[in-house]
């Protein structure tokens, strides 16, 4: 073809734009450590080294302030015979089931009912997600109203004359710790909606398609197939709520405030209670030091589940 | 037919969730709108008789006849204070997220995945369990007491939260599109911001949204560090709501509560649809 | 009447029409191919058939039934899916038994028929497996199976085998074709892929932006296209098309481009009325034929592609594509006589691009 | 340059018009006040301490005496100011107890401005006459009569089911049946062998009598809700703090007309005292700036005790000032305290380490709370938890 | 020297060697066509080049220079994806001048060459749409303007046009074809559609397994494989072969499979010295011919494809392909005689599948 080449098809001379010099450039590989070293400060520093903090002074007998003045495992000892503290550790595995339990089956619920194409489903949505926006401290506050046998739900209904209702949970010391999942349940299921509907959206449309052919009953659709298949959702919700629990102190202190009696105290309220208004700086870093490791415990699976899925696949 | 009654079944068991989800907040309303005297009548189901807007006045103004002098007590005076720190600490802590996440998924160094397993740790730590050493810290830093590090204590305690969530999303970036901007010669922090960050914008709300959220509503942390100058606004909701001995006025309280949750609540109502869709472009993916 | 029929099928996505007045007849154990270009309605049609999507109007009948109101599980009918959408959380064995077991048919029964399928389709030592790990070929082969099992009048396949390589697509459409020949049901199968249309159907739709071009024998759609698009779609490479008039010189037949007169050979004595019209050439590649004593056109590019060569020729102001063997060699930039085989040729309306004439 | 920064939790209209009596004080003197309130005593005291910590204290922090002001002390972190309480004699003028809860190496390093007493007793007027019945001299009494008032369909007693309001009628009940010199031993020296008592069983015993009394609602119940429970009728009597005619007041009550005060039921008259203290930060170096010398010096004024205790609802901690202008229960209480035999720590803020503070309040609230807890293992498990604490 | 040299290229991940002792020239202006199986290397070896991954051993010169330890953006190079990885946040425009942008290139310099090459490519409407809003094929065209605009020495290309439809894949192809001829740059071009290699490339490499299996023009990869790897992998339909010894009758030659005897015409006289030797005779499908002279073979299948038609043959004990024009109707289960074209069949060692002779 005779057809002139355009400019475009001469390689410029110039080409310093292209090439630079020879000599050893700046990798990019190494401002990738460095972007790294803030986090890295942070968590050497203030994750692990403060965890360390806690367990130095968790051998100390520090009352308001730090004292480094050895006492042993005494802390440990003290901690292990107080009972509230195993109420607090039962509390929690109790709160940690029906709380993280909860928030996956009625917020996987929910994502389901809006999944199933329903009109106004922004709507649903935002409303689903509002609690979201509130503060512990204030769901606390809110449901404590609800939950009070004499001025809330209970009196109520008992108003509109079915006398016999009760709904007393939050002052009955075998119950209360209910409510604290119902109100943690009502302010987090929001986001493990969002959470699992972005889950339902990721799914192949054709998996749909195939059990229709297939007969299969939406429900054991959900039940069979989609259900397994957002195992990563599943655990994203669950590595979410399970830091919500561990963290769990707000919400006690504003709804129950770990009552009747020491019902339903969980760790971290005994754990601040004890630092911050008892002066028991020891006694609390112990329990800090054992909650901690119960942490690293529920989130080693986790690591592990991370490090091996990405060791098998290569990416994308 | 079937399909019918199944759709009345669909549509009636969201309504019955909606209503359950937003009774308490109806409540909290409808209770800041009435006086002491009818709240102490009456049950808290019922509407306000002659609703009010004068506890959401002293909510926020306070009520200056009865306070100390230059403060009112109002939820007025701190609301500044919120936003000073809420906006550098949350772009502080979510850039800081981004870029870690961004160097951990996109960057295979050795022992990335190491060190993102150590920070995920951070997430669980409660944070009032390492005051102590914390505020040590922060004074060395020279910092304490003021809106600066309280800043640093909210990026602290978030860096965990929004690296998870940027790591995740970036890990779905496809392969191709990283080869074909290094080829084009865009290093490390150049393929961040011009690649990267504009196509993280989904996960990058959702990030900003509940980051927001945490910080808005924190109420230790700023107390601990915020020192006289640093107070936000749930330190005063605190003052307002929060006094053991004295006498407690419902509906103030809850017009407080809800002037300190309207910032929240208005991003959620805004941005509803932005946050599913950011989650869904990744977040999830694992 | 047994097999597939629609009748009047209308489809409309939120007001905007996709597809308009639709009407096939599928006879029993036709090898129904769906062609045309992305996005021109194969999926939509093929998801109306089993019930995937609503129609908007019309009906359809399956096996002289009108299942138009049926659910998809009702319709007696089987899908395979580009994506192969197999279960991933489920072992090959429970893919392909589910449907059955969700029918209520009896455990050792399913059983046996997994087994049969899976025999037939020779992944046997796979059964055990979970998708995630099987190949892309033995994933379709797991989907096929999951299709085969239900034992359904009609089977319907869409685009099973885009994903897969080029010497696995040409492995497996042979075993399609066989497993066609074997069971005798019919198939509704849409592909973008010609060769598969051409080798694998007994009847051919083309479809073009929701309406159908041709339905006809493969033969047929590739020899006697319909109209212009018909032609342009089937067939790689493509059809040469020049416009011009037909002239005619003694016995000699010409197409006259204006800038030259392609010489025909062969030319069907119907051809005579069309003379001095206005039209488009349509040539296939292995239907230009050089010869010393035809007109002389320059080569631009010549691409051997093992068996065959292409020829690119620059020639009475028209670039054409000429097919020869792989032994002849083409320079770049000099000539050679070409004539048109006028036997095989078709002419279309320059104006709606209708067929006037298959040589 | 008279200025000092005040941090304290009088967040409630009453408590900050009565710390309005002393800013006013102070600033008639030159000094400039600058106001940092937090509400709620943990969150305020955390807020003290962590701020000294972080190297940006308060000048004048509200706080609690005793051990674990001593223990800031230790760390060098408080000012004295033993100059002013010397040149205002306050070894003579305060209570004893609180004159040692105070000092430090000798020195005070806080000032305490109120006393409130924990073993007040409320009661609805007339609630009691409908049902017939005196004002109870004993636990005995008042558990016959809360019979009456149940029967009559009146909740006996109006609880605040919080672990501090359950302590606070606990030590009632202590103090009642165990007499003022048990109680006084027994948190002096947390002693195992009068915990184990049968003295003490019997308190346990009494205390445990008086669940079947309070309403269902009343765990997690505020106190002022339970005060206004007994101002509206709803309840007849509650043990509670004389903080507690604030809340009556604002119902519209004179204290010791439609609800009156009395101390509970109990064998001997004393007076569980509870402090509020204001303590000193070390600005630079152990001694006082001179604003809160300043502080310090107004804070103790005759004429500022009254008119900031007046507001407050307490007494002054000062017992030489004159009671005349209070009301009748704050009378009382003053006139009681000339006499030092009825001087008696309370629990919650001073007196004991708050390590057994917490202790005392976990135990009596898990007893309280637990209904099918016998009073033995009460009393046991109230002794152990105080062991392990002490 | 100009071009590409690798030198000894080892890569091993994770210590699993997956490519070793790679030495490959590509001269300047080479059209290089890497092709192979699913998971050969190609891929990996392109990132090699490129300097997308490191090498475990050797060394890699780009234009004389040793590149290996350049990062890629310093190699002088360009490359385009399958899946084309154009930015989807940035207009066409900025996907184009981003490269130069990182070079520090002046605004209007930019500008100026973002348009020439989009003129070139033809996609100079489209310069300010974002990549979601464009087709398949313009999406390729803009990776390909991104690695232009560059003006690299080498050019890249892993699988390209993988991820378009059979009639746009033909499209482009041409056009990359046109593309290499006017820019006369040196190319490598990763693929597994061997219709690509042959119609593109000046010189094909066959990979396997991480080990190259042939290099050399792609008539001589498709008419003479090195080994029976390539000669199975390069065609469509796939060469036919069977195991059996060459025998001779006379002036005929047979190929003898113990189940009958395949007649071979023009067979080359070297191939007197391998009669009686065991091995595997390869022939293409267009290389069996019908001859009624010939052994009967009976018609299996007959798969007309539009130009052509491919006939599924079982003869001599074995199943064979022949290739026949669309014309002749083959009824299956008649017979038919054929013989085998001796001047192209390719014989192999039966052991190491090492080509013995080309016909
Ligand atoms: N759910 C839908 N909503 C709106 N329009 C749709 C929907 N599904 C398909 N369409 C439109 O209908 C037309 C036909 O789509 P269809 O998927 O049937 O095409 P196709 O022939 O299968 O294409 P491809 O070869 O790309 O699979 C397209 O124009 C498409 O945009
Ligand atoms: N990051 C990696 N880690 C481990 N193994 C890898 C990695 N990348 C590639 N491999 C392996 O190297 C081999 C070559 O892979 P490569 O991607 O180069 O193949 P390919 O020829 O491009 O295949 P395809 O045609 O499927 O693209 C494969 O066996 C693959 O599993
Ligand atoms: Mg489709
Ligand atoms: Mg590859």
């Amino acid at each position: 073809m005779a057809e002139p080449a355009p400019d475009v098809l001469q390689r410029s001379e110039d080409r310093k734009f292209t090439l630079k010099s020879g000599k050893k450039r700046w990798r990019p590989q190494w401002s990738a450590g460095m972007a790294l070293i803030p986090a890295m400060t942070i968590t050497i520093v203030c994750f692990y080294g403060f965890i360390i903090w806690t367990f130095v002074i968790s051998l100390t007998r520090s009352r308001l302030l730090p004292v480094y003045k050895f006492t042993g495992f005494e802390q440990y000892v003290r901690l292990f015979a107080n009972e509230r503290w195993w109420t607090a550790m039962q509390n929690l595995a109790i709160h940690g089931f029906l709380f993280i339990g909860g928030c996956v089956v009625f917020g996987y619920f929910l994502a389901i009912l809006i999944d199933r194409g329903v009109k106004a489903e922004g709507m649903f949505r935002t409303l689903f997600m509002l609690p979201l926006s509130m503060s512990f401290i204030v769901t606390g506050v809110i449901w404590q109203w609800v939950m009070n046998p004499g001025l809330g739900l209970q009196e109520a209904v008992r108003a509109l004359g079915w006398t016999g209702f009760e709904f007393n949970w939050i002052v009955r010391p075998d119950r209360s710790i209910y409510t604290l999942a119902i109100a943690g349940i009502w302010q987090q299921v929001g986001l493990c909606m969002a959470l699992f509907l972005a889950g339902l959206r990721n799914i192949d449309p054709n998996i749909w398609k195939a059990s229709r052919v297939d007969g299969i009953p939406v429900w054991r659709v959900y039940l069979h197939i989609i259900t397994p298949m957002m195992r990563t959702v599943f655990f994203t919700v669950f590595i979410l709520m399970s830091a919500i629990v561990m963290k769990a102190f707000d919400l006690v202190v504003a709804l129950t405030g770990g009552g009747p009696g020491f019902s339903s105290d969980l760790p971290a309220r005994f754990v601040v209670d004890h630092i911050l208004n008892r002066q028991e700086l020891g006694l609390g870093a112990a329990g800090a030091f054992v909650l901690l490791c119960t942490v690293i415990a529920v989130i080693s699976p986790y690591i592990y589940f991370e490090l091996k899925k990405e060791r098998g696949g290569r990416g994308h | 037919m079937i399909m019918r009654y199944n759709r009345w079944a669909l549509y009636g068991l969201l309504c019955l969730a909606a209503i359950m989800i937003m009774a308490p907040v109806f409540i909290m309303i409808s209770t800041s709108l009435k006086s002491m005297d009818e709240i102490r009548n009456g049950s808290i189901f019922t509407l306000p008789a002659d609703p009010s807007f004068a506890a959401w006045r002293k909510a926020w103004f306070g009520d200056c006849t009865q306070t100390l002098g230059e403060k009112c007590g109002g939820l007025s005076s701190s609301f500044m204070t919120s936003v000073q720190i809420v906006i550098p600490a949350l772009f502080l802590s979510v850039g800081l997220g981004a870029v870690t996440g961004y160097s951990l998924a996109v960057w295979k160094m050795k022992g990335a995945n190491v060190m993102f397993a150590a920070l995920l740790v951070g997430m669980f730590i409660p944070p009032q369990v390492t005051l102590y050493p914390l505020i040590i810290m922060i004074r060395e830093l020279g910092i304490f007491g003021s809106i600066p590090g309280l800043i640093l204590v909210h990026v602290i305690w978030g860096v965990a939260f929004t690296t998870m969530m940027f790591r995740n999303f970036f890990k779905t970036v496809p392969q191709d599109l990283l080869k074909a901007a290094r080829i084009d010669g865009a290093g490390f922090w150049r393929l961040f911001w011009h690649v990267m960050l504009p196509l993280s914008l989904p996960i990058l709300g959702v990030a900003m949204i509940l980051q927001f959220t945490y910080i808005w509503n924190d109420f230790l942390l700023g107390l601990t560090f915020g020192g006289r100058s640093g107070q936000p606004m749930t330190v005063a909701l605190n003052n307002l709501v929060g006094s053991q001995f004295g006498e407690k006025e419902y509906n103030v309280d809850m017009a407080a509560t809800m002037l300190t949750a309207l910032p929240t609540l208005a991003v959620y109502l805004l941005s509803g649809r932005l946050f599913v869709r950011g989650i869904a472009a990744g977040a999830v993916k694992g | 009447m047994n097999g597939v029929e629609l009748r009047n099928v209308t489809k409309a996505y939120a007001g905007i029409t996709v597809m308009e007045n639709i009407n096939l007849e599928i006879a029993d154990g036709d090898f129904l191919v769906l062609l045309g270009p992305s996005g021109c309605g194969k999926s939509t049609l093929l998801n109306m058939i089993a019930g995937l999507e609503p129609v908007t109007g019309g009906a359809i009948d399956i096996n002289g039934r009108d299942v138009t109101a049926l659910e998809p599980d009702e319709r007696d009918i089987a899908m395979v899916f580009q994506s192969y959408a197999l279960y991933p959380t489920m072992s090959v064995r429970k893919n392909i038994g589910f449907g059955l077991k969700m029918a209520g048919m009896p455990k050792p029964e399913i059983e046996e028929r997994v087994n049969e399928v899976a025999e037939l389709l020779q992944i046997t030592p796979l059964l055990d497996r979970k998708p995630s790990q099987l190949s892309g070929g033995q994933q379709q082969r797991v989907a096929i199976g999951r299709a085969l099992v239900r034992e359904p009048a009609v089977f319907l396949f869409d685009e099973p085998l885009s994903n897969l390589d080029a010497k696995l697509r040409a492995d497996m459409r042979i075993e399609l074709k066989r497993l066609h020949e074997r069971l005798g049901r019919t198939i509704v199968y849409v592909t973008h892929d010609q060769i598969e249309a051409m080798t694998l159907a007994t009847k051919v739709v083309v479809l073009d932006r929701g309406s159908i071009q041709q339905a006809d024998t493969p033969e047929n759609v590739y020899r006697r296209p319909a109209n212009r698009f018909v032609a342009s779609f089937v067939g790689a490479p493509t059809m040469n098309f020049v416009d011009g008039t037909l002239a005619r010189d003694g016995d000699q037949v010409f197409f006259d481009t204006g800038n030259g007169k392609l010489p025909l050979v062969d030319v069907p004595a119907e051809a005579n009325d069309l003379v001095g019209r206005p039209m488009t050439l349509g040539a296939r590649p292995e239907h230009l034929m050089f010869d010393d004593a035809g007109i002389s056109a320059r080569v631009v590019l010549a691409e051997p592609t093992g068996p065959d060569q292409y020829v690119r020729l620059a020639v009475a102001g028209a670039e054409m594509t000429a097919r020869s063997g792989p032994e002849q060699a083409f320079k770049s930039g000099s000539d050679i006589g070409v004539v048109i085989d006028g036997a095989r040729m078709s002419l279309f309306d320059v104006e709606n691009g209708k067929a006037l004439l298959h040589g | 340059a008279q200025t000092a920064e005040v941090l304290h939790w009088w967040t409630s209209g009453s408590e900050q018009a009565a710390l309005g009596e002393i800013r006013k004080a102070f600033e008639a003197k030159g000094g400039t006040w600058v106001d940092t309130p937090i509400a709620g005593g943990g969150n305020a005291r955390a807020a003290a301490v962590n701020r000294m910590l972080g190297g940006d204290p308060a000048a004048v922090f509200q706080f609690s005496i005793g051990q674990q002001l001593r223990e800031l002390a230790d760390q060098g972190l408080l000012a004295n100011v033993g100059d002013v309480a010397t040149a205002e004699n306050w070894d003579e003028k305060l209570p004893p107890l609180i004159v040692k809860a105070a000092k430090y190496d000798g020195n005070y390093i806080a000032a305490p401005i109120n006393i409130h007493g924990e073993n007040w007793m409320f009661y609805n007027t007339a609630v009691l006459e409908e049902a017939g019945i005196e004002v109870p001299k004993t636990w005995d009494d008042l558990i016959a009569a809360a019979e009456k008032l149940k029967a009559a369909g009146i909740t006996p007693i109006g609880l605040g089911g919080q672990p501090w309001q359950e302590r606070i009628m606990f030590n009632s009940v202590l103090l009642g049946v165990a007499g003022r010199e048990f109680y006084a031993e027994l948190y002096s020296t947390l002693d195992d062998d009068l915990l184990k008592s049968d003295t003490m069983r019997k308190v346990f015993e009494t205390f445990a009598a008086l669940k079947p009394f309070v309403d269902e609602a009343s765990p997690g119940r505020n106190w002022n809700e339970a005060t206004n429970m007994v101002a509206k009728g709803e309840a007849a009597f509650q043990f509670m703090g004389d903080w507690a005619k604030g809340e009556i007041i604002a119902a519209g009550i004179e204290p010791g007309t439609t609800v009156g005060c009395a101390f509970a039921p109990a064998i001997d008259t004393a007076y569980i005292m509870t402090v509020d203290a204001f303590a000193f930060s070390a600005m630079d170096g152990e001694d006082a700036t001179p604003a809160q010398t300043l502080m310090a010096q107004v804070m103790l004024e005759p004429d500022v005790q009254i008119a900031f205790n007046k507001k407050k609802g307490s007494i002054p901690a000062r017992l030489d000032v004159p009671a005349d202008s209070f009301d009748v229960c704050a009378q009382t209480a003053i006139k009681t305290l000339q006499d030092k035999k009825t001087h008696l720590v309370s629990t919650g803020l001073f007196g004991v380490p708050s390590a057994v503070s917490g202790a005392i309040d976990d135990t009596i609230s898990n007893f309280w709370n637990s209904a099918d807890m016998s009073p033995e293992e009460g009393q046991a498990q109230f002794q152990q938890a105080i062991s392990y604490a002490k």
